[in-house]
C-alpha cells in the first residue's frame, strides 16, 4: 500500500430519493430524480459520466440482473458500469478505487432499494447458510436480537438505554411529529427479544447517487476499509462487531492517518438497531466528543443496500455546510448481526 | 399501479464433505460433529470443512454436546425462539431453535440437544434445545 | 464419507412491482386493445416498452405515439424446451414459436409468442398481428400470441 | 496506475453436478488451486471479489455464506454480479483496487452451481410488466437473435457447427473443461437435437457447476513473485439499453462490444488485432455468438466471420488461436466463466496453459458477455 499518497477523491454531488415507507414509483422513477439531482449538484451533466458503480441486490428487487431496471436512468448506456451486489458504501469505495487507479475522472455511484415490494425479513433468510441456518426459519432481524441478548444479559439495563437511543434518534430524524419517548419505546411490542418495535430503524425505500471525481472542490473520501467477519453467528462474539475494528484500522491507514486518530467531529453509523449504537462505539472506540447521527441516522428510514451510501451523502452535507465540521467517519454494513462492514473517512474540503 | 408476482422455484443445496458429514451424524447417530483445526486446535460446531478462525482446510470431526451452555436467545413473535448454545467441548455456539418459554430462556443455564426420533439427514434431526434435564 | 446429502428449500416468495406511470399508461391502453409507445425528442426512437427515460440521450420521454397491433417480424424460432416457469411453477411445454416483432409505428421490437411452430411456415419480414385475449386484463399476456399475416414478404 | 498482473489461476474440474461439495466448498478448491499456483498463502491476500449470479442458485449475499471458502474472512470482500460479464467485471474490478495501490494482492473467484437451481428459469425473472411471461432464457434469446444475424450475414448452421466442434476439440486437451467430446464431428452437431431453430444441442453452452479464481498482484509484487507475470494492458466495460427489443439486430450490431474492444485496443497498442493478439478467449455461450463476435472483435470485416472458421485461423494453429481452453461451449459455470476467460488467457501469458497452450503467447484477449448485450474486453501481455 502506498502510504505516502493519502487515498483521496473529491464527493461531488449528492443526490437521494426518499427515503420514504413505500414509494409507489418503479425502481428507474424513483432512482432517476436522485441521479439528477446529483449531477445538478456538481453542475454535470450525463455526458460528464466517465463511468457508473451501482449497487443493487437481485432477490430484494425480485429481478435477475436488477442493475438492468436502471442502466438507463444513471446514464450507464454505452458506459463502464460495474454492479456491486452489496452495500452502497462498498460501491463508492470501488468507485474511488477507480479514479485513485486513473481509470476514469467522474464515476456515479447509485445505491437503491424498495423494502416495501416484500417481506424483508422474509428476503433475508435467502442470505442465510441454507445447510445449517435457513432451514431453522431465522432471518436478520433474528440474528440482530441474539446480538442484543448477549448484550442485555451482561448488562441488564442495556434496554431501556436503547431506548432512550431509539427515541433520541427517532426525534432527531422528524421533529414534526409528537417527540418520542424512552417509555414508548419500551411499550412497543418485542420483535426479537430483547429488541422492540421502537428499538428497529424502519425500512423505507429510497435511492442515493453520489458523483465522485478526482479532483475540484468538495469534501474529500479519504480513507476508506472493507471487513467481511465470518458467516455463523456462533462463530463470533455475539456481543461486538470485530469487524468494523478491522474496517476501521484499513480506512485509517488508507488515509494516511494513525491508528489511534479519533479526531473525528461527526459520525455516521448504519445503526439499524439501537442497541448496534453500542457495538459501533464499542468497535471504534470512538470519544465522547464525536457527534453521532445529528439527523437521527437510519432512523429516519433505513434502505438496504442504499444506507451507507445515505450515510455518506448526510456527513459530506454536514461537512458542506459546518465549517466547524472537519472530518466525519461512515459506516455502511450487511448481512447478518453486521457480518459486512464498510467504513469511509470523509474529511471537509481544503 | 403495483402488481403482485410470485418467484416459486426449488432449489437444492449440496451439504458437501463436511455438511453431509454432520447431517449423516445427526440421522444415523444422534451424534452432534464438529470440526477441530489442527492448526489452531479450534473446535467449531456444527463441523464444516475449514476453520473459520484461522481458515485452514485442515479439519477433523469430533463429537461435541449435545448439552451447552445458552449465551444468547431471541424470540421472534410467530417464528419461535432462537438460541446460541456454547456445546461441551466446542470452542464456539451453535445458532438453533430453543424449545422452551421466554421465562425458562435464561443466559448461562444448560441447554441440550432434543434429537427427533424420525431422522433424516436435515439440521432439524435436532429439533431443538430445551434446558436440560434436572436444571 | 460417500453418501451426499442435499438440502431442498422452495422458494415461494412474492414481490409488489410498481409499474411506473409510462407502463400504467400502457397497461391502461392494453384493456382496450391500445398499444402507444413514447417517443424521445432527441433521437426520435418510438419505445416500447415506454419508460421514463432515453439511455442514449439522457432525456425524460413523455410524448406518447399510437402503434398498431400488427408489424413485421424481425427475428423468430422455435423453441422445443420446456421450461420452468418461474411465476407459476409450472412447466410451460413446448415447441412455441417466438418472435421479435416490429410492430408498425414503434422502433424497438416486441418479444412474444408466435401461434405458428412450424419453421417452414417462418420467416423474417412476414406480417404479424396480435391475437388478443377474450377477457383483457391490462397485461403483456392479454395478447395470447401474434398470429402470421401473410405468407412472406 | 499501479501495474497489475496476474501471477497465479486455479479452476475446479467443471462438471453438470457438483453435488460433492457445497458451495463455500467448491470455491475453495479453485482459490486453494490459485494460491498455491500463485506461490502465495493465504495470508498474503488483501482483498477478495467475487462473482456469482445469486439468483441462479435463489442466494442473496452469497459472499457471506461461502466468504470463508475463499479465505474473505476477516478481509475486504466485494461481490460482483451482472450476468454473465460477472467474471470478467470481477477482474476488472480487481484489477482497479490494486491499480488504485489500495491493495497489493487481490483474489478474483467467481463460482456457480446450476445443478441447484433452475438457470433458464432464474434468467427469465425479468421486468413483470413487459416480459416476463414470454421470457424464454438465454436459449431462446439466441435463437432469436441469431435468426437475425444468418440473414443479414449469410452464415450457415454447418459453419457454426465448426465453431462447436473446434471448441470441443480444443476441450479435450483440458482437464478443467466440463463436456469432453474429442471425436465430435459437424455432422454431430446438425443431428444433435434442435432446442430452438436453429441452435442444436451441441451449438449451446453446457451448465455446468464450477469455480475459478485468479490472484492478481501489483507491479513489484508480481515481479518478485513471478517469473513471467501476465500484466493487464487495459480493461473496459460497457452496458447496453435494458430490453432484448432495444437493441437492433443484437449480434450483427453488437456496439458495446465493438466499443470495449475499440477502447481497450487502443489502449494496449493492438493496432491490427487479428495480428497483434496471439490468442483470444471469448465469451461464446452458443457456436453463432463467437462468429459474432469476431467481426465485433475486428477479426475480420463484417461478413467474414464464416470465412474465418472455414479457413481455420482461428484453430489451434490458426493465425489467432480462439478458445483453447474450449471456451464457453465447453464450460459455463456463469459466474465463473468470465474470470476462466481470464484466467487462460493469462494461463497462455504465463506459459502455464499446458496441453492446450500456444507457442509463443505475448499478447492475449479476454471477453465478457452478458445480458443481452453487455460486453467487457481485457488485454493481458508479457510486458505491463
Amino acid at each position: 500500500m502506498n502510504q505516502s499518497s493519502p487515498f483521496e477523491v473529491v464527493v461531488a454531488g449528492l443526490g437521494q430519493t426518499g427515503p420514504s415507507p413505500a414509494d409507489g414509483r418503479s425502481i428507474a422513477e424513483m432512482v432517476l430524480p436522485a441521479v439528477q439531482a446529483a449531477l445538478a449538484d456538481a453542475d454535470l451533466g450525463y455526458d460528464d459520466i466517465d463511468a457508473v458503480v451501482t449497487a443493487s441486490v437481485d432477490l430484494f428487487d425480485g429481478l435477475t440482473a436488477s442493475n438492468i431496471a436502471i442502466t438507463e436512468v444513471v446514464g450507464a448506456v454505452m458506459k463502464p458500469e460495474t454492479r456491486i451486489a452489496g452495500d452502497g458504501l462498498a460501491a463508492a469505495l470501488h468507485a474511488a478505487c477507480q479514479i485513485r487507479a486513473g481509470a476514469y475522472e467522474v464515476v456515479l455511484v447509485v445505491a437503491h432499494a424498495k423494502p416495501s415490494m416484500a417481506d424483508f425479513q422474509d428476503l433475508s433468510q435467502w442470505a442465510l447458510d441454507p445447510i445449517f441456518l435457513q432451514p431453522l426459519g431465522l432471518d436478520f432481524l433474528a440474528c440482530a436480537g441474539l446480538q442484543a441478548s448477549a448484550r442485555a444479559a451482561a448488562d441488564p439495563e442495556a434496554p431501556e438505554r436503547w431506548a432512550e437511543t431509539a427515541a433520541r434518534r427517532l426525534n432527531a430524524a422528524d421533529g414534526q411529529k409528537k417527540p418520542a419517548t424512552a417509555a414508548d419505546v419500551l411499550d412497543s411490542p418485542l420483535v426479537a427479544a430483547p429488541l422492540r418495535a421502537g428499538m428497529c430503524a424502519p425500512l423505507a425505500d429510497g435511492a442515493v447517487a453520489v458523483l465522485l471525481r478526482a479532483g475540484g472542490p468538495g469534501p474529500r473520501l479519504a480513507g476508506l476499509g472493507h471487513d467481511l467477519d465470518v458467516h455463523l453467528p456462533g462463530d463470533r462474539d455475539p456481543a461486538a462487531w470485530p469487524g468494523l475494528t478491522r474496517a476501521l484500522a484499513r480506512a485509517l491507514k488508507s488515509a494516511g492517518l494513525a491508528a489511534s486518530d479519533r479526531a473525528f467531529d461527526l459520525a455516521e453509523p448504519s445503526c439499524l438497531y439501537a442497541h448496534e449504537e453500542e457495538l459501533f462505539i464499542g468497535a471504534t472506540g470512538l470519544e465522547p466528543k464525536t457527534e453521532i447521527s445529528p439527523g437521527g441516522g437510519l432512523f429516519g428510514g433505513a434502505v438496504p443496500v442504499a444506507a451507507g451510501l445515505a450515510r455518506l451523502l448526510a456527513a459530506a452535507q454536514r461537512l458542506r455546510a459546518d465549517p466547524a465540521c472537519r472530518r466525519a467517519l461512515v459506516q455502511g454494513s450487511w448481512g447478518p448481526a453486521g457480518q459486512g462492514q464498510v467504513v469511509a473517512i470523509i474529511k471537509a474540503g481544503p | 399501479m403495483i402488481r403482485h408476482e410470485s418467484i416459486n422455484i426449488p432449489f437444492n443445496y449440496a451439504a458437501g464433505q463436511a455438511g453431509s458429514a454432520v447431517l449423516l451424524a445427526l440421522r444415523d447417530e444422534g451424534r452432534i460433529l464438529a470440526a477441530r483445526c489442527t492448526a489452531c486446535d479450534r473446535v467449531s460446531a456444527p463441523a464444516r470443512a475449514f476453520c473459520p478462525a484461522c481458515g485452514s482446510g485442515h479439519v477433523e470431526y469430533v463429537e461435541v454436546g449435545p448439552g451447552g451452555e445458552l449465551l444468547a436467545w431471541t424470540e421472534r413473535p410467530g417464528k419461535g425462539m432462537f438460541g446460541l448454545v456454547k456445546l461441551d467441548g466446542a470452542s464456539s455456539a451453535v445458532l438453533h431453535r430453543l424449545l422452551c418459554s421466554p421465562e425458562e430462556a435464561v443466559v448461562g443455564r444448560r441447554f441440550e440437544a432434543r434429537f427427533a426420533t424420525e431422522r433424516r439427514g436435515h439440521i432439524l434431526d435436532i429439533e431443538g434445545f430445551i434446558p436440560e434435564q434436572g436444571e | 464419507m460417500n453418501e451426499r446429502i442435499s438440502i431442498t428449500i422452495e422458494m415461494a416468495q412474492s414481490w409488489g412491482y410498481a409499474s411506473g406511470a409510462a407502463m400504467e399508461r400502457f397497461s391502461a391502453g392494453l384493456r382496450e386493445r391500445r398499444i402507444e409507445a413514447l417517443k424521445c425528442s432527441g433521437c426520435g426512437r418510438r419505445y416500447l416498452p415506454p419508460r421514463p427515460f432515453c439511455g442514449n440521450c439522457h432525456l425524460e420521454l413523455d410524448d406518447w405515439v399510437a402503434v398498431a397491433d400488427e408489424g413485421s417480424l424481425e427475428a423468430w424460432t422455435v423453441v422445443n424446451l420446456p421450461m420452468l416457469d418461474g411465476r407459476t411453477g409450472e412447466m410451460r411445454e413446448a415447441p412455441y414459436g417466438m418472435g421479435l416483432i416490429r410492430l408498425d409505428g414503434a422502433d424497438t421490437t416486441l418479444n412474444h409468442y408466435l401461434d405458428v411452430a412450424d419453421p417452414e411456415h417462418l420467416a423474417i419480414g412476414l406480417r404479424v398481428q396480435a391475437v388478443w385475449r377474450d377477457e383483457l386484463r391490462g397485461a403483456m399476456d392479454d395478447i395470447l400470441h401474434f398470429r402470421v399475416l401473410t405468407e412472406g414478404p | 496506475m499501479t501495474e497489475v498482473a496476474v501471477i497465479g489461476s486455479g479452476q475446479t474440474d467443471h462438471g453438470r453436478k457438483r453435488d460433492d461439495v457445497s458451495q463455500p466448498e467448491l470455491v475453495r478448491q479453485a482459490v486453494a488451486l490459485a494460491l498455491a499456483d500463485a506461490a502465495i498463502e493465504p495470508e498474503r491476500l488483501d482483498a477478495v471479489v467475487i462473482s456469482n449470479m445469486e439468483l441462479f442458485e435463489g442466494r442473496a449475499l452469497p459472499e457471506l455464506w461461502l466468504g470463508e471458502g475463499a479465505y474473505a474472512a476477516r478481509k475486504p470482500c466485494l461481490k460482483v454480479a451482472t450476468g454473465g460479464t460477472s467474471g470478467t467485471s470481477s477482474c476488472i474490478a480487481g484489477y482497479h483496487q490494486v491499480a488504485s495501490g489500495l491493495f497489493d494482492v487481490v483474489l478474483v473467484v467467481g463460482f456457480e452451481k446450476h445443478s441447484e437451481g433452475h438457470t433458464q428459469t432464474g434468467m427469465a425473472l425479468t421486468d413483470p410488466f413487459w416480459d416476463r411471461a414470454v421470457a424464454a432464457g438465454a436459449l431462446g434469446n439466441f435463437a432469436l437473435s441469431i435468426s437475425q444475424y444468418m440473414a443479414e450475414r449469410g452464415v450457415t448452421q454447418e459453419q457454426a457447427a465448426r465453431v462447436a466442434v473446434k471448441a470441443r476439440r480444443n476441450a479435450a486437451r483440458n482437464p478443467h473443461a466440463h463436456l469432453q467430446m474429442p471425436d465430435i464431428t459437424v455432422e454431430e452437431v446438425l443431428a444433435s437435437k434442435l432446442l430452438a431453430h436453429p441452435v442444436h444441442l451441441l451449438d449451446m453452452c453446457p451448465q455446468s457447476d464450477g469455480a475459478a479464481a485468479i490472484v492478481l498482484a501489483g507491479g513489484q509484487t508480481a515481479r518478485r513473485l513471478c517469473p513471467r507475470p501476465a500484466w493487464i494492458k487495459a480493461a473496459e466495460t460497457r452496458h447496453e439499453q435494458p430490453f432484448i427489443g432495444d437493441i437492433d439486430r443484437r449480434l450483427a450490431s453488437m456496439r458495446t462490444l465493438r466499443e470495449a474492444a475499440r477502447s481497450t485496443y487502443a489502449k494496449a497498442g493492438i493496432a491490427d488485432p487479428l495480428r497483434d493478439l496471439d490468442v483470444a478467449e471469448i465469451y461464446e455461450p452458443v457456436s453463432y455468438a463467437e462468429l459474432a463476435w469476431y467481426e465485433a472483435l475486428g477479426f475480420c470485416a463484417d461478413g467474414e466471420a464464416g470465412r474465418l472458421i472455414d479457413e481455420g485461423v482461428t484453430e489451434m494453429d490458426g493465425t489467432l488461436p480462439v478458445n483453447p481452453s474450449g471456451g464457453v461451449l465447453s464450460a459455463n459455470p456463469v459466474g465463473a466463466s468470465g474470470v476462466i476467460r481470464v484466467a487462460e488467457a493469462a494461463k497462455q501469458v504465463l506459459g502455464r496453459a499446458g496441453e492446450h497452450q500456444v507457442a509463443g503467447v505475448e499478447t492475449a484477449l479476454a471477453t465478457g458477455y452478458g445480458v443481452y448485450a453487455w460486453a467487457d474486453a481485457l488485454v493481458l501481455g508479457a510486458t505491463p
